[in-house]
């Protein structure tokens, strides 16, 4: 339970995946224009990052191991993101419509999501067990959700101001996330990595 | 040394036939989307945007046979909620609605009663009978401009809808 | 897994001019803001980036020219597929090469080497150009907005590694080998630079301000784009 | 539903509101007078919260104080009465206080200076009336309520299916500078007793609160000594002065410490709330058979010469009673409607008088706030202190300004009832009201559009059905008689081409000029 | 009789009771004890801070005013650089050398301010957003505190002040021990490191009574400011009540626990940022929430990471970032908490 | 799926089963060629880092592979060794320690001592100081770390074995006395750890 304090401590705030590890910034600034499509995204993230993290460990530690392939993960896993994206759509979508208007749009967006094949990337990396895996893909999109609805919610205001036409858009939303990575780097120390 | 090449294309085989089965054996849910879709086209039913009728319209937008920018009698307004709806990008902006401000006024003077009009009316907001006399019930003209090519002696116009009715008798 | 693309990256195929769209006008990382991770993280020395940039183009040459030859063979349902697992091989064959051949530059660029796949440009650019394109004209594509993205990173890498360390490509010899020691400009050691510039936050920041830079290049240029087009250009 | 309390026997507090320095005596400090009658009055048909009532005279039509020019025919019309003699001259579009440009449909009458009034009615007496009867007199009388609202009161007591339990009268007047209530309570404490006992009768109200402002010391005694007027238990309540303490919400809270529901009316928790001044009107309505042709109205501030309360005909020109009361002093900057706060400022003195004018306030260069800048919002949540209703003024602001109106709708535009405390504390000077006004009439419009466009849906709907239910008719009868089916086919192809011409006409209309989206909403 | 026509405006039609230029000077007189306190103990280097940091940020708004197309009078006119200007200076080490005022404020008044729109749109506290990049970017001077005044001996000498400010030439005399000395929050840390019991590290000189020695009483009089800004309702209770009640409720137990390991809870308020912050920081309206409720929590986010990152942070004191922190929060706090409409049923 | 113009199911699987194969087949090809000069690189790498703990010292086996887990028993024991020797005889030992003192957290460090008990180098593997402020103690930000080389238990004496600015032997980092402390403090106890341990630890076996 320690390890796992540690690692959502770590991944949310010290580490932020997207302020300070840079992972996922493309739906981050690209989902972010308004709160409701920003908690989707963060919400169909989430549950991807989860499953992708457990699903790269379980295919690195039992099929690329065993034979030798280590140099092949980018290839299987960027292949099992895809297929789990499409899966969990199709099952969303058949179990419950409503979480599919909810999640379908961004469900297909979450593939070319670096975070994703990032947080499977780092957990071989790292050597991390199962447990720690899926904690750290979990860890990671809670991390990823927070500063995703946090940044949306800051933008639904920044979005009505008179901003000098130079920095309207995607500078700005830049800028808010380099002060919002100021604010995160308090946290740094808080936990390892 | 082959064991990587059979891994992943057993991989790649894998993945496809198992989102192509999950695709046939899982139903989809389109019926709500298409209700959510109608819930916010104007319901002019005036077939501008090539389809009978607005819900025809949804039927097509949940298909993504269309784009949602093909209703203006929406206007902007429609099409931003749609894009809110579908997370589409708003496109090029349709012409604006006369609805709000338009309604249809038949000439009664030049008017022959050939009730020509009466079925193209998608409302029926055109009564009437032949031979007699027609009128557009202002209340109900959605200025959808159906009728007006229809009327043999072009006694029917669109005219601005009066802003403040005064009602005295 | 045929991963619908998003319509913000489909981009239209502009034919005329590609080297001054992939450079200026359609930046991918300077006005689609596509590939920003990579971008932003691995920027801190003028050598990372210039790895990095050189591994992208690489990418896209492959991924443009093998989407071209294959486009009359890829049916809809499986081109984004087999587009993404073109993308995938060349990029693990790249970093293969990388880890083999310079190895500390290997280290440093950490994960963002394999996850150069998930670069939005590289699957844009095949989706957009090459599969309707011969395959010389998506190299060419490729080529433009590859260098377009080099160009992005080197300047966003000159700037990070100048501000805060005060030299523009030291460790060049990590890329160039031993005789390239020398070409550091500016002090290696010692220099107390500004800080934030090889931090994160300071990432984000300066890009920002390279891309108000620009936009505002831009706006001299034509000042009848007002406000609202700008906004438009750059999504 | 049961109150611990009887209303008005604690007082409680209600949220925000502001104390604000009244200006009452210079207007109080004179007696009520009538001014001289002008040469010709100008009436607006409708005067009220709905609809105008049908025309009942003509132009050259020769009308006496009191007779009715327009008689209601629908819940929502309110007759207007002569309220002097003379000669119907015209029926036109004539600048009002509520609509300046371009105008709404006036009667002008030239008066006669007689001032010759129909015989009244002698009326039946009114306890022997039954509540219909008394409803419907009030009606008959064009009274509406004079509080501000101007909402036919006859309508606030048929309100179904509510048993009113208390009649509120509402005396607290809390806006600086308006005593047109507090004239009337000094000059005619008993008429408005006597009103407020006929109003608890048509009510059906056991109970009888009267609301007072506390520094209305005199009044209070005035009414404590007349109370034997009203025939059922009444309770003289003094309320501290705090605005808008005579909000109908607010003075509910006071009064009973419970809130009316969002989108509710006093009705609601058995109470019912009139202003004292629709309360006299009532008693001169009923007792002595005089409909609502005259009001008290307020003419002060410091740039009136000579301020205090004139009984005024309803459609004196403005600039008529201003020179009543001595006329404009030079610094004289701003011309108001109103009080301060709500009021309304004018564009200029040639307009009429109407039910709900209660004061005419003027204003000097140094007491309006021209110079101060229009900052953006700090967000200081000040606003948001005082409002009475507890919405986020500056959250209102914002969602309007950006167009955003179902945010706007989510944080309670509605409830808003454009007190103006928010826009009085805002240190950036916002003139916060004024966004919420163009605010509420959008979400209005938007309103009506959705109704019409459900009922375009039905009626598509029904057609359709129709003509399904008559291409089928129409097929059965062909093959029965062996015909070609001709018709069915023809009918279709004839709205294919409808369409087809229709499509055709909009292409020639392109290429399309529509500016595109203006909001630039980054992504 | 002719009819007489008027400019028209909307409602209310009341002088206005207050102004924003007001606001922010009340801010700026409330600040003066705590700047006077200041002095005291760490000599007039603080004076020069001041001035340094608002000639830099009315000169950062000058221009960006000239670049807006606004009247630079007016913008500089509210007062609100003034405000950012004196309360980085109060943040920064009184012998920083003068580039940090001017790097800090020019980041302040234009990425911080004016690429949001200025004032009213900036969603980041300016004076603590360009504290904090200062502090990122040249930790070395932004740690080097003078002993307070009667335990060092160096600092108070105009000219070395000057030479310190003006060249970053620390006084020779005081390199060691009156210069970059430890504040009480690092000493608290370093303890903690090593093991040692509060008591133990409490024994060093920089310690007063009940926070740090100087710093208690620069302290007390910030905290008299923040009264009177109550006073004169500038600010309100909430921010400055629940950051204040939270930091002492959430030390209390740990304190009641174990005397030995942890501090007094009332050393957690009086020493670093703590009360400047709850009362004149925090309670920036522009960059924090504005609802009832959500000023309760934001105040409350604030004490717990600014704690949070005293204790287990890479940083003395926290404040500036959990300020940072909860700005980024602060819309979504709002958004959250909106209050109860008169006549909902909730 | 059963439109003339779009493919079938299994016709799609295929294609995609096609592509992977050819692209996997690639990427073996890459590989066996990459293979072994990356596995070389590998070991390099990891060997250079130990290499320049020992300068100037001769050694013959593979340091990497020599690593022996330590259990340190008390606070500032370190956590391993790793074991260097030249024709079969112990050349010098490099200790990684780990010391809970630094100002952000754990710092990680490597000690080379070479057989007569002197420091042969000194590097931080891993750390969380203030960058800027603490971070110095990095090879790659200053030399602070190199003062070390050479010295040995009473070099200086065991009482000034701190930094200067607390009144000991060493320079310390400006704005970081306490991270200056944490290493030098560090290092103090593993020299301590050596004379007390060195005959304990275990010879290095042949081959390694
Ligand atoms: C902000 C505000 C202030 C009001 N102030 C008064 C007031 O001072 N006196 C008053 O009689 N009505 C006032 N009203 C009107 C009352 O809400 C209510 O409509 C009136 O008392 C009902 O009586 P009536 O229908 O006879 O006008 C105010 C309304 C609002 C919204
Ligand atoms: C330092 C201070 C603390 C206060 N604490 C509280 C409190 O905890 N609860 C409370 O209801 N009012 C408290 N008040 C009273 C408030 O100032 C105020 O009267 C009341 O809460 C309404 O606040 P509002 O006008 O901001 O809504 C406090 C006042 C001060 C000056
Ligand atoms: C932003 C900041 C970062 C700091 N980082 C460190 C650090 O990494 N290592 C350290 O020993 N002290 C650090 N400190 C503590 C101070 O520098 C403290 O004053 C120091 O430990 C004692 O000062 P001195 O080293 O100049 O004697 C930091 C202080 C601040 C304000
Ligand atoms: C009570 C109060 C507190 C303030 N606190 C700050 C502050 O902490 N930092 C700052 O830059 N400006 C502060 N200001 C000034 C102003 O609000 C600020 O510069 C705005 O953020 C600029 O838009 C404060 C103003 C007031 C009225
Ligand atoms: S164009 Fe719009 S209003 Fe007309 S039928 Fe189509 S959807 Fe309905
Ligand atoms: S009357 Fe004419 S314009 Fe009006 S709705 Fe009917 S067909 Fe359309
Ligand atoms: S005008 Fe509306 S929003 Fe403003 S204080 Fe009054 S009720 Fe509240
Ligand atoms: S009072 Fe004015 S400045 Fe303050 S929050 Fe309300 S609208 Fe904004
Ligand atoms: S590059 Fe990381 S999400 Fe796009």
């Amino acid at each position: 339970m320690e390890t796992a304090v540690l690692i959502i401590v770590s991944t949310v705030l010290a580490n932020n995946f997207v302020l300070h590890r840079f992972l996922g910034l493309c739906p981050f600034l690209g989902a972010s224009a308004r709160l409701d499509a920003a908690r989707g995204m963060a919400l169909a993230t989430l549950l991807v990052l989860t499953l992708a993290s457990i699903a790269g460990h379980l295919i690195f530690r039992f099929l690329l191991v065993p034979f030798g392939l280590e140099y092949l993960a980018t290839l299987t896993f960027i292949l099992i993101i895809a297929a789990l994206v499409q899966a969990v759509e199709l099952i969303v979508r058949a179990i419950s419509p409503l979480v599919q208007r909810i999640l379908g749009l961004y469900l297909p967006l979450i593939t070319t999501n670096c975070a994703v094949l990032g947080v499977a990337l780092l957990n071989v990396r790292q050597q991390r067990s199962l447990l720690e895996a899926a904690w750290f893909g979990f860890g990671a999109g809670l991390g990823f959700a927070f500063v995703l609805i946090t940044f949306a919610a800051l933008r639904e205001r920044t979005d009505r101001a008179p901003v000098p036409a130079a920095f309207q858009g995607a500078p700005l939303a830049l800028l808010t996330a380099g002060l919002m990575a100021i604010a995160f780097t308090g946290f740094g120390g808080m936990a390892g990595d | 040394m082959f064991a990587g090449i059979v891994v992943v294309t057993l991989l790649a085989l894998g993945a496809g036939a198992g989102v192509l089965w999950l695709r046939r054996y899982l139903a989809d849910g389109t019926e709500k989307l298409v209700a959510a879709i109608d819930n916010l086209l104007p319901q002019i039913q005036c077939a501008q945007c090539g389809h009978p009728g607005c819900r025809a319209y949804a039927e097509a937008l949940a298909r993504g046979a269309t784009t949602i920018d093909r209703c203006p009698p929406g206007g902007e307004r429609t099409q931003l909620a749609l894009a809110e709806l579908l997370g589409d990008a708003p496109g090029g902006a349709p012409l604006p609605s006369p609805a709000r401000t338009h309604l249809a006024r038949i000439d009664e003077a030049a008017c022959i009663g050939c009730a020509l009009c009466l079925p193209a009316c998608p409302v029926d907001a055109i009564v009437g009978a032949s031979g007699f006399l027609h009128t557009v019930i202002a209340a109900e003209c959605t200025a959808c401009e159906l009728c007006l090519e229809l009327c043999p002696v072009d006694c029917i116009a669109l005219v601005p809808r009066p802003e403040h009715p005064v009602s005295t008798a | 897994m045929s991963a619908t693309l998003p319509a913000a990256q489909a981009l239209p195929a502009k034919p005329a001019m590609p080297l001054a769209a992939g450079i200026w006008r359609d930046n991918p990382a300077l006005v689609q803001l596509l590939g920003l991770c990579p971008l932003l993280a691995i920027t801190t020395t003028v050598t990372q980036a210039l790895t990095l940039g050189l591994v992208t183009l690489f990418t896209l040459l492959a991924s443009n020219t093998l989407v071209s030859l294959l486009r009359r063979w890829l049916s809809p349902e499986i081109r984004i597929a087999v587009a993404v697992l073109i993308i995938a091989g060349a990029v693990s064959a790249a970093e293969m090469i990388l880890a083999a051949w310079f190895h500390e530059l290997y280290l440093r660029l950490g994960i963002y080497v394999p996850l150069v796949v998930t670069n939005c440009t590289i699957l844009a650019r095949a989706e957009a150009y090459a599969r309707h394109h011969p395959p010389l004209a998506a190299l060419r594509d490729g080529a433009a907005y590859g260098v377009g993205f080099l160009l992005a990173l080197l300047l966003l890498g000159t700037l990070r590694e100048w501000l805060g360390h005060g030299s523009v490509l030291r460790d060049a010899e990590l890329l160039f080998g031993p005789a390239a020691a020398g070409w550091t400009i500016g002090s290696v050691t010692g220099h107390r630079g500004l800080l934030l510039a090889l931090l994160p936050p300071g990432a984000f920041i300066l890009l920002a301000l390279v891309i108000a830079a620009r936009r505002r290049l831009e706006i001299r240029a034509a000042p009848r784009i007002d406000a609202t087009g700008a906004a438009q250009v750059a999504r | 539903m049961l109150l611990e309390h009887e209303p008005g026997e604690v007082l409680h507090p209600f949220h925000g509101g502001l104390r604000l320095r009244h200006y009452k005596r210079q207007s109080l400090s004179s007696p009520v007078s009538r001014p001289p009658l002008p040469a010709r009055l100008v009436l607006p048909l409708c005067q009220h919260q709905g609809r105008a009532g049908r025309l009942l005279v003509s132009p050259g039509q020769r009308v006496l104080r009191g007779e009715a020019l327009t008689v209601a025919e629908a819940a929502n019309q309110v007759p207007i009465h002569a309220p002097s003699s003379g000669v119907v001259r015209r029926l036109e579009i004539l600048p009002t206080i509520a609509c300046p440009e371009p105008g709404e449909p006036c009667l002008e009458i030239e008066l006669d200076g007689e001032h010759r009034a129909v015989a009244p009615a002698v009326p039946p007496p009114w306890r022997a009336m039954s509540a219909a009867e008394l409803q419907r007199a009030i009606a008959a009388a064009g009274i509406v309520g004079l509080g501000g609202a101007v909402y036919p009161s006859a309508a606030k007591l048929l309100a179904a299916g509510q048993e009113i339990d208390t009649v509120i009268i509402n005396g607290a007047e809390c806006e600086p500078y308006i005593s047109c209530d507090e004239a009337l309570l000094e000059t005619h404490p008993e008429r408005v007793l006597a009103g407020a006992g006929i109003l608890a009768r048509a009510a059906g109200a056991r109970r009888l609160v009267i609301a007072i402002e506390k520094r209305m010391r005199s009044a209070e005694r005035k009414l404590n000594a007349r109370l034997e007027v009203t025939t059922v238990p009444t309770r003289i309540v003094k309320v501290p002065s705090m605005y808008p303490e005579g909000g109908e919400r607010q003075l509910t809270q006071v009064l009973t410490g419970r809130e009316v529901p969002l989108g509710g009316y006093p009705q609601a928790l058995g109470l019912v709330v009139f202003n004292v001044a629709t309360a006299a009107a009532v008693a001169d309505a009923i007792l002595d058979g005089l409909p609502l042709v005259e009001r008290i109205v307020t003419v002060t501030g410091t740039g009136i010469a000579a301020p205090g309360n004139r009984r005024v005909l309803l459609g004196t020109p403005l600039h008529h009673l201003i020179a009543d009361c001595g006329g404009y002093r030079p610094g004289a900057a701003r011309l108001v409607c109103g009080g301060p706060l709500m009021g309304e400022a004018l564009v200029h003195d040639g307009l009429p008088v109407v039910k709900g004018t209660n004061c005419l306030l003027v204003l000097d260069a140094g007491e309006i706030a021209d110079s101060a800048p229009v900052l953006p919002c700090i967000n200081c949540g000040e606003c948001s202190r005082v409002c009475p209703v507890q919405l986020l003024p500056h959250e209102l602001h914002w969602a309007i300004r950006a167009g955003d109106l179902g945010r706007a709708g989510e944080f309670g535009l509605e409830a808003c009832i454009e007190c103006g405390c928010c826009a009085q504390v805002c240190p950036s000077h916002i003139p916060l009201v004024a966004d919420y006004r163009r605010g509420k009439a959008e979400i209005h419009a938007e309103r009506q559009r959705r109704a019409h466009a459900e009922r375009a849906k039905a009626r598509y709907l029904a057609s359709q059905e129709r003509r399904q239910a008559k291409a089928a008719a129409a097929r059965e009868a062909a093959e029965a008689e062996q015909r070609l089916a001709g018709d069915a086919a023809e009918a279709k192809a004839r709205i294919a081409k409808a369409l087809d011409l229709a499509r055709q006409k909009k292409a020639k209309r392109t290429p399309m000029t529509t500016p595109a989206p203006s909001r630039s909403r980054h992504r | 009789m002719t009819i007489r026509h008027f400019p028209t405006a909307p409602a209310p039609h009341l002088p206005p009771s207050r102004d924003v230029a007001t606001l922010m000077r009340d801010v700026l007189i409330a600040l003066v004890p705590g700047i006077a306190a200041h002095a005291w103990f760490f000599g007039p280097g603080i004076f020069l801070q001041i001035g340094l940091a608002a000639l830099f940020a009315l000169g950062a708004e000058a221009l960006a005013a000239r670049w807006r197309r606004q009247s630079a009078r007016r913008l500089i006119g509210d007062y609100s650089a003034l405000v950012t200007a004196v309360l980085f200076a109060l943040s920064v080490p009184p012998l920083a050398p003068w580039w940090i005022a001017l790097i800090g404020m020019v980041s302040a008044i234009w990425l911080v301010k004016h690429a949001y729109g200025g004032l009213g749109y900036n969603r980041f506290n300016p004076a603590m957003a360009g504290f904090a990049i200062v502090l990122i970017s040249f930790p070395l001077p932004m740690s080097q505190w003078l002993a307070p005044a009667p335990l060092g001996a160096g600092g108070t000498d105009l000219l070395e002040i000057l030479r310190a400010v003006g060249l970053g030439q620390l006084p020779e005399a005081a390199r060691w021990d009156a210069i970059s000395s430890a504040t009480p929050l690092d000493l608290l840390r370093s303890g903690r490191a090593q093991n040692l019991l509060v008591s133990e590290v409490r024994l060093d000189p920089v310690f007063g009574d009940f926070g740090g020695h100087g710093w208690e009483w620069i302290a007390n009089w910030y905290l008299a400011g923040g009264l009177w800004l109550l006073y004169r309702r500038v600010i309100n209770w909430r921010v400055p009540v629940a950051t204040l009640g939270t930091t002492l409720l959430l030390t209390l137990p740990f304190y009641l626990i174990d005397p030995a390991a942890h501090p007094l809870p009332l050393q957690h308020v009086f020493s670093g940022a703590l009360v400047l912050g709850a009362f004149f920081i925090a309670t920036d309206p522009v960059s924090g929430a504005s609802t009832p409720a959500g000023r309760l929590w934001f105040g409350a986010g604030v004490a717990v990471i600014t704690l949070a990152i005293r204790r287990w942070g890479n940083y003395p004191d926290g404040l500036a970032f959990a300020v940072l922190t909860m700005n980024a929060l602060a819309p979504l706090i709002d958004r959250y908490t909106r209050p109860r409409i008169y006549g909902e049923r909730r | 799926m059963n439109g003339t113009d779009r493919p079938a199911a299994w016709q799609s699987i295929a294609a995609l089963a096609a592509s992977a194969l050819l692209v996997s087949s690639v990427l073996v090809v890459v590989d066996h060629f990459s293979r072994p000069r990356i596995e070389a690189e590998r070991r390099a790498a990891a060997e250079a880092l130990l290499a320049q703990m020992l300068p100037g010292i001769d050694y013959d086996n593979s340091l990497a592979a020599s690593f022996t887990a330590l259990h340190p028993v008390h606070a500032g024991d370190p956590n391993g060794v790793y074991r260097a020797s030249h024709k079969g005889r112990p050349a010098a030992w490099v200790y990684a320690v780990t010391t809970g003192q630094g100002y952000g957290g754990a710092i990680e460090l490597l000690v080379g001592v070479d057989p007569a008990g002197r420091i042969t180098a000194v590097r931080v593997t891993d750390h969380r100081e203030t960058p800027g402020l603490g971070d110095r103690i990095e090879a790659g930000k200053s030399t602070w770390i190199t003062q070390f080389e050479g010295r040995r238990l009473g070099d200086p004496p065991a009482a000034a074995w701190r930094p200067n600015r607390l009144g000991g032997a060493f320079e310390t980092i400006s704005g970081a006395t306490i991270t200056s402390k944490a290493v030098t403090d560090a290092v103090r106890r593993v020299l301590e750890y050596d004379t007390a341990h060195r005959g304990d630890l275990p010879a290095v076996e042949k081959g390694q």
